[in-house]
């Protein structure tokens, strides 16, 4: 990349980031609280994004982990704990639950491991429905708590959104360095090609735990923040479909990109509202919507600008091999 | 063809315009309701109650002259999106705020409209929800802690059962349901001898209809949602279970008996809200609903359209449209059928938002519901 | 002195077919061992039990006198062994530079430092030292994947040489590799195991490479050594010339 | 103990159910690694079909025939088309995700251009019970087992044992190498699809008096139908059969000896061990793992 | 080098964007073997591919027995005479033995006696008479490529591609699959075949052909193209010369 296109690329950033902070500013309640659920669950996208796009693991438990944070966020802020120490012990929970939940992907790959996963989600709703003694069941654990953050209460929506915001920031921050280090260049030879990274010294089994652990943590910490967005939680938001809406949102968005959650939460969860003017028709316009993106460009819309770069290098690879000396004529 | 609608686009453009020059800006109602996800029979039913109700007011010229107009937002069922819609809603500053449907979106919603000063009228069932004090909170039928307690009294006074399976729904109208009705089991002395959960579109009743029969109970109560019912029915006649069988509106509605066809015969229920009524006003109102949407209303159909009249009653009392005032005026309030047909049978409603109206308790006898027992208006 | 390797009896069967049937030899420090023989003789088998991608059914393995029988082939590379592979096994969507980075991460302190400490391991010097080694200069930011046949074969035997190995295995590292590169990668393999001592293995077909190349050759048949010697006794062995050179 | 044996043979009426939309399942992943989410709303969408036929006036028998001809058009043909074939060289997971954005549009269109009431359907397998082993069993659930019976016996014939049966392997099990020799790969996966699409149909017919006609009854019955795949061992159409009857029964024996409220879990651990254990399945062959 | 059964003119194609065939030209006389040498990613296997309508070619014609089939499907193809045996294991594996060379004749016409044929070519190679009724995937590796080659010769070609047939084969079974190709070539049958133990090759074929890096570098008699010093020392190791003779 060129100093200059990326003297652009860290304009944009600012824009981007400024805009975030400053536009929001006159948004009434929903607007708000829509922007808000759109950090969340990019936070939890992300985790999914670690897991599946660069470690190449498929999971459908997610959904199950953002579930854990919320519960345990609930549960936890509504016996007087701090949001802060709730959210400690929710990455911990999260991070042992899904290391375990790693031991699978050891033996099976692929789609039998995405149905292990689906199993291990279906099993944590039930869990969330049944144990009422301590998850209040169907009911629902209500009137939970927003925290104050360094003294400033964020009850009112636009403290929280910037919670939020400042949450994702932290999060795509860690991402960011976690995928420039080591490990990330690990998780990726995982992906591609986990024979030859064995052969390079990479503990492929302690990576892949690993994926499956971080991924899941910041699922937890996406639920943490939805239980106070919400302020209520049960079961119902946390079944199978969120965990298929996250996987959604790492495809549709680009899997293995960096910028892949943000564009996929806005997808599955701005677009609906975008296209609440269609009334009834609203779902279909939006499952039409993904079935075209994703028949326009399978990888996602990340994809789509991976595509043109990456035409370019074969173009570039065949002019190379197109005047590659021959052989015969160097023998001759 | 174009000629057709330039006409079409002015009369149309005329009647607006008229309507605004007789009465002003029309009257704005939110609504949000489960029109997708688990809940979509249960929030559509809803939505053609509403907008049946509006169509008919408007025709006749709106509410103290102004039309009424009812936007509609889906909640996927799923209570972080009514929050979402709930908010936008109360951003659009409307006059009332109509739904959700599911308790946990209640839940999660009612402090927003109370918080804004909108008079939320809902359709959730759970008995918890009207005891928090909330102000600004209606039913559109009973709580489940006025119906339960009929049904148990009447298992207790007029079957004499000792013990009692409970096969409930695990979802929060089925729970609920089952906690309240358990809690006066104990307080009457009645044993549960099988405490049976089950799902939303459970196609097999094998097993849970085995395990009533292992407990031979006195009477069995059924809470689940329609399609459920009829099955286990099926499934009970088919095992040959014999115990009476007492349910809710869910247990011995038309639909049920249409789904179960002979099995349903014997069903007991109490009927707080059924197009099934015998009650003149409710048989017109189901002819209504059944010409403009081709199929029979559930009660939430009903509960829908009593909410727009609700509206619409009160609103003619206060005898202006005053968004503050409309929750004190409703409490306390008795609408009757005299002063306003359409609410199909008097109604009052009590601080706690709460409702009271007559019941019944019917049985289904060969293929129909007979009512066994009106039980009365409490005050 | 303890050899670098010691193989002893290695057998492998697949469901019946017994691909390796008993094979012992040993290589010494500093020594270049090339591996021969036709198709289907046992080679891959052999190099996939060495390096603990396959667990042998009998026999032994060890390196530096250490049993190493059956470890998993991450935990080998850290002991010291390292490899490359017959086709293609680059990262195709990660840069030349990263390529050879992560070769070479997993032997730089622990996986906790790494994680803290600096993205590249402190290794873009040594890579770019390796880089240059095997005059792959331009193309050190471009994605592997679009490096042509024979450079892709360079950085693959490049990245066998990040985590300073005692022992490589080289799967037909010449195959399409075209005749000028191919004289830099042997000199270039030359040149690390007199500066390193690595100690090399080499599988290959292209029979000038292997004689100019090796130290020793094996030849190997239907899963047994055939032979083992200098390049000129393997090259008068008449039952070498039977099972592999033809006629 | 006659108490089990009513467990069973409910548990096998049911099963026999998912057994046949599993069958679907297992042959669209065969020949074109298809994981089809919308696998339970495509069997819900005939008998809506079938619905509107018959508000046209039609008879029923008729309505059947046009609504299978129509699934196999759209369901089958359209959705290979329109959804499978752009999207199948880039991988099983963008396919599952669209087919999972599908399941949701066949729902709401159902939903918008129909109702959100579950309607009513004809039988056609006479409503009623007979008396095996003293146990009132419905003709319903024995049609449905008959059907699913006999759709693995006729499709194992046509695949064991007719020529096309074996082309339409050797296009799933290689379709580079069957295209060399000459078989008409495109066609048979198309083949596939049709057999899939009338298949749910036939379903659809059989279950829509049980579950009614509802758009959102798709859902429950595909959850089950996938699980029952993938303990059949998702690659054999035996398996499929097997795995549903094996998720009946277990369904209701959960229910009856374990927790009605955990019953759902039941198959689930069930699958988890069965993928850590036996990742082939029931009757499954192992799919060899790439290296 | 009169009469071509096969004409191969100036070819030019790949995989996406990247170019493999660079205006590849040859011609394979009628009733020899032909072998087609050269080193790893020069597009031998990418030309047997565009000879039988597997890639998408940019430029060039195909021309067999004097008619343009480029493009064909693989079905018109088998149907005109020309059969293809890829690299590597291609048999059904869940299929016998017995179905495996069944599907060779589904592009069959419908005057074919297809039992006969397959009576006959068990005859040929009793190793898969014995094991008819087992499935495909218990042979040998040699067996499996027997298997390939009866399926492939079901249909009677005219014009039979073979890649790297030796692989993974014994010594003794490459010499017998080699006898075997002669066979084919003394019944008229014409083989175009890749090898990469190339002096074997080169030794029963009539012609050779060396490519490299997608273009034809040489077109000549097989035992020319043997001596030639520059393709001795390139692709047959040179240091072999004085030994290997």
């Amino acid at each position: 990349m060129s100093k200059h296109s990326r003297l652009l690329l860290v304009a944009l950033a600012i824009i981007v980031i400024a805009g975030l902070i400053i536009i929001p500013m006159n948004f009434n309640r929903y607007g708000l609280y829509i922007l808000s659920q759109w950090a969340v669950m990019t936070i939890a996208a992300m985790g999914l994004n670690l897991t599946l796009g660069y470690a190449g693991q498929v999971s459908l438990a997610q959904g199950a982990f953002v579930g854990i944070g919320a519960y345990g966020a609930a549960i936890l802020t509504t016996h007087g704990w701090p949001l802060i120490s709730a959210l400690g012990l929710v990455i911990v929970i999260c991070f042992i639950v899904g290391w375990l939940l790693g031991y699978p992907a050891l033996r099976v790959q692929h789609h039998y491991l995405a149905f292990v996963t689906l199993a291990f989600s279906t099993l944590m709703f039930l869990v969330f429905r049944n144990e009422s003694w301590l998850t209040n069941g169907i009911y629902g654990i209500s009137n939970i708590p927003r925290p104050e953050i360094f003294g400033f209460p964020t009850r009112k929506p636009l403290p929280f959104y910037y919670l939020c915001l400042g949450s994702l920031g932290l999060v795509t921050l860690a991402m960011w360095w976690l995928i420039r280090s080591p490990w990330g260049r690990a998780f990726m030879a995982l992906r591609e090609n986990p024979i030859r990274a064995q052969s390079l010294g990479i503990d492929t089994r302690r990576y892949t735990l690993m994926a499956f652990a971080i991924g899941s943590a910041l699922g937890g910490i996406a639920g943490v923040l939805y239980a106070p967005l919400t302020q209520y939680v049960d079961p119902v938001p946390f079944n199978l479909q969120l965990s298929l809406d996250l996987l959604m949102m790492v495809i549709v968005g680009g899997s293995g990109f960096m910028l892949g959650p943000f564009l996929g939460a806005m997808i599955a969860v701005l677009l609906p509202e975008w296209l609440r003017f269609a009334e009834g028709y609203y779902l279909m316009l939006y499952a039409a919507a993904v079935i075209a993106l994703l028949i326009y460009s399978p990888s996602g819309i990340l994809g789509i600008l991976d595509r043109y770069l990456s035409s370019r290098r074969t173009q570039a690879a065949s002019a190379l091999r197109a005047a590659a000396q021959s052989k015969l004529e160097a023998a001759r | 063809m174009r000629s057709i609608i330039l006409a079409g686009l002015c009369s149309a453009a005329l009647l607006t315009g008229a309507a605004y020059a007789q009465s002003g800006a029309p009257i704005k109602i939110a609504d949000v309701a489960e029109l997708s996800g688990g809940g979509a029979t249960v929030g559509n039913n809803w939505k053609n109650g509403i907008d049946l109700a509006v169509e008919e007011i408007n025709a006749k010229g709106g509410i103290l002259g102004r039309k009424i107009e009812v936007s509609h937002a889906d909640s996927q069922s799923n209570p972080g999106v009514a929050r979402a819609q709930v908010q936008k809603a109360l951003d659009g500053e409307p006059y009332v705020l109509l739904g959700p449907g599911y308790s946990g979106s209640v839940k999660v919603t009612a402090p927003l409209a109370a918080e804004a000063g909108i008079t939320q009228i809902m359709g959730g069932e759970a008995a918890e929800l009207t005891q928090a004090g909330n102000k600004f909170l209606f039913r559109t039928s009973f709580g489940q802690q006025s119906s339960m307690p009929k049904v148990a009294k009447y298992i207790n006074d007029e079957l004499k059962a000792k013990s009692v399976a409970v096969v409930w729904v695990n979802n929060d109208f089925g729970r609920g349901g089952r906690d309240v009705i358990t809690k006066e089991f104990n307080r009457l002395g009645i044993k549960v001898a099988a405490d049976l959960s089950t799902e939303a579109g459970q196609a097999d009743f094998a097993a849970d209809v085995s395990k009533i029969k292992a407990a031979a109970p006195d009477a069995v109560f059924i809470y689940v949602n329609e399609e459920e019912s009829a099955r286990i029915l099926k499934e009970i006649k088919r095992q040959g279970v014999t115990a009476p069988l007492i349910g809710e509106t869910t247990l011995v509605g038309q639909k049920v008996i249409e789904l179960a066809g002979d099995a349903a015969n014997g069903a007991r229920g109490h009927v707080g809200l059924t197009t099934d009524a015998p009650v003149e006003a409710v048989k017109a109102f189901r002819d209504r609903f059944v010409k403009k949407y081709n199929y029979v209303p559930d009660h939430n159909g009903l509960k829908g359209y009593l909410a727009i009249y609700m509206v619409k009653a009160t609103t003619e009392k206060m005898g202006k449209v005053d968004s503050k005032a409309f929750a004190d005026t409703l409490h306390g309030l008795t609408i009757k059928t005299s002063a306003e047909p359409n609410i199909l049978m008097d109604v009052t409603f009590d601080q706690n938002g709460d409702i009271d109206r007559q019941g019944f308790l019917v049985e289904v006898v060969e293929g129909k519901q007979v009512v066994k027992q009106v039980l009365p208006k409490l005050n | 002195m303890t050899a670098v390797l010691d193989v002893r009896d290695v057998k492998k069967s697949f469901g019946g077919i017994t691909a390796v049937n008993g094979v012992s030899f040993d290589v010494q420090e500093g020594e270049i061992l090339g591996l021969i023989g036709p198709n289907g003789c046992g080679k891959s088998t052999l190099f996939n039990c060495i390096l603990g991608q396959l667990v042998p059914s009998a026999g032994e393995v060890r390196v530096d006198g250490k049993l190493v029988t059956g470890q998993r082939p991450a935990d080998l590379n850290r002991l010291g062994v390292s490899r490359t592979f017959q086709l293609l096994q680059v990262f195709p969507k990660l840069s030349v530079r990263d390529n050879l980075i992560l070769a070479g991460q997993e032997h730089r302190g622990s996986m906790l430092s790494r994680l803290f400490g600096p993205s590249d391991a402190g290794l873009t010097t040594t890579a770019d030292q390796m880089i240059g080694f095997f005059k792959l200069e331009h193309l050190a930011n471009e994605p592997a994947g679009g490096l042509s046949y024979g450079q892709q074969k360079l950085l693959d035997a490049a990245m066998a040489f990040m985590g300073g190995p005692r022992l490589v295995l080289l799967d037909e590292p010449a195959g399409g590799v075209n005749p000028t590169m191919l004289g830099d990668l042997k000199e270039r393999l030359i040149a690390i195991n007199r500066e390193r001592r690595a100690t090399f293995v080499v599988i290959e077909h292209n029979m000038e490479f292997v004689m100019s190349l090796c130290s020793r050759v094996m030849v190997m048949a239907e899963g047994k050594v055939l032979a083992i010697g200098k390049p000129d006794e393997i090259r008068a062995n008449p039952a070498v010339i039977e099972a592999y050179l033809g006629h | 103990m006659s108490n089990l044996l009513d467990l069973i043979v409910a548990g096998l009426a049911t099963g026999a159910i998912y057994a046949l939309v599993a069958v679907g399942f297992t042959l669209l992943w065969q020949t074109s690694q298809t994981i089809n989410f919308a696998q339970g709303e495509f069997v819900m969408l005939p008998a809506f079909l079938m619905l509107a036929v018959m508000h046209l006036g039609a008879p029923f028998w008729l309505a059947v025939l046009v609504g299978i001809a129509l699934s196999a058009l759209l369901l089958g043909l359209a959705f290979k088309m329109l959804l499978v074939d752009p999207m199948l060289r880039h991988g099983v997971l963008p396919l599952a995700i669209a087919t999972m954005a599908l399941a949701i549009g066949i729902k709401e269109v159902v939903k918008q251009f129909f109702s959100a009431e579950a309607s009513p359907f004809p039988s056609i397998v006479p409503v009623g019970d007979v008396s095996i082993l003293g146990r009132a069993i419905s003709l319903q659930s024995l049609g449905v087992l008959a059907v699913a019976i006999l759709a693995v016996v006729g499709l194992t014939t046509l695949l064991n044992r007719t020529s096309l049966g074996h082309q339409m392997q050797a296009a799933a099990q290689n379709p580079t190498v069957a295209r060399i020799i000459g078989v008409p790969v495109e066609r048979m996966i198309l083949l596939t699809f049709l057999i899939n699409a009338v298949l749910v149909a036939l379903a659809s017919v059989l279950i829509t008096p049980i579950y009614l006609a509802k758009f959102s009854s798709g859902e429950v019955l595909g959850q089950a139908a996938f699980i029952a795949a993938i303990v059949g061992g998702f690659n054999q159409v035996r398996g499929a059969i097997a795995g549903g009857l094996l998720i009946g029964v277990v369904d209701n024996l959960a229910a009856a000896y374990v927790s009605t409220q955990y019953r759902a879990a039941v198959p689930m651990l069930l699958l988890i061990l069965m993928i850590l254990f036996r990742p082939q399945g029931l009757l499954g062959r192992a799919e060899e793992r790439t290296v | 080098m009169s009469d071509p059964i096969l004409d191969v003119q100036n070819l030019v194609g790949g995989y996406g964007k990247m170019t493999i065939l660079n205006g590849t030209t040859f011609s394979v006389p009628k009733g020899s073997i032909t072998t087609v040498i050269g080193p790893n990613g020069a597009g031998k296997s990418t030309v047997f591919k565009a000879i039988f309508g597997l890639l998408k070619l940019r430029e060039g014609k195909v021309v067999f027995k004097g008619r343009d089939v480029t493009g064909l499907s693989q079905r018109a193809l088998l149907g005109a005479g020309i059969c293809y045996i890829p690299q590597g294991r291609n048999i059904f594996g869940e299929l016998s033995v017995r179905h495996n060379i069944e599907l060779g004749g589904v592009a069959a016409p419908a005057s074919i006696d297809l039992p006969a044929r397959i009576e006959a070519a068990l005859d040929v190679f009793p190793v898969l008479r014995k094991k008819a009724d087992r499935q495909a995937s218990t042979l040998s590796g040699g067996e499996q490529k027997q298997l390939e080659i009866a399926r492939g010769l079901l249909l009677e070609p005219q014009l039979v591609l073979i890649d790297e047939p030796s692989i993974g084969l014994s010594p003794l079974m490459v010499q017998q699959t080699f006898d075997m190709l002669k066979q084919l070539r003394d019944r008229g049958v014409s083989v175009l075949l890749i090898e990469q133990n190339a002096r074997s090759a080169l030794e029963i074929s009539d012609y050779g052909i060396v490519l490299e890096l997608g273009r034809t570098r040489i077109v000549d008699k097989a035992d020319r193209v043997l001596a030639d010093p520059r393709i001795g020392q390139l692709f047959l190791g040179g240091a072999m010369e004085e030994t290997a003779a």
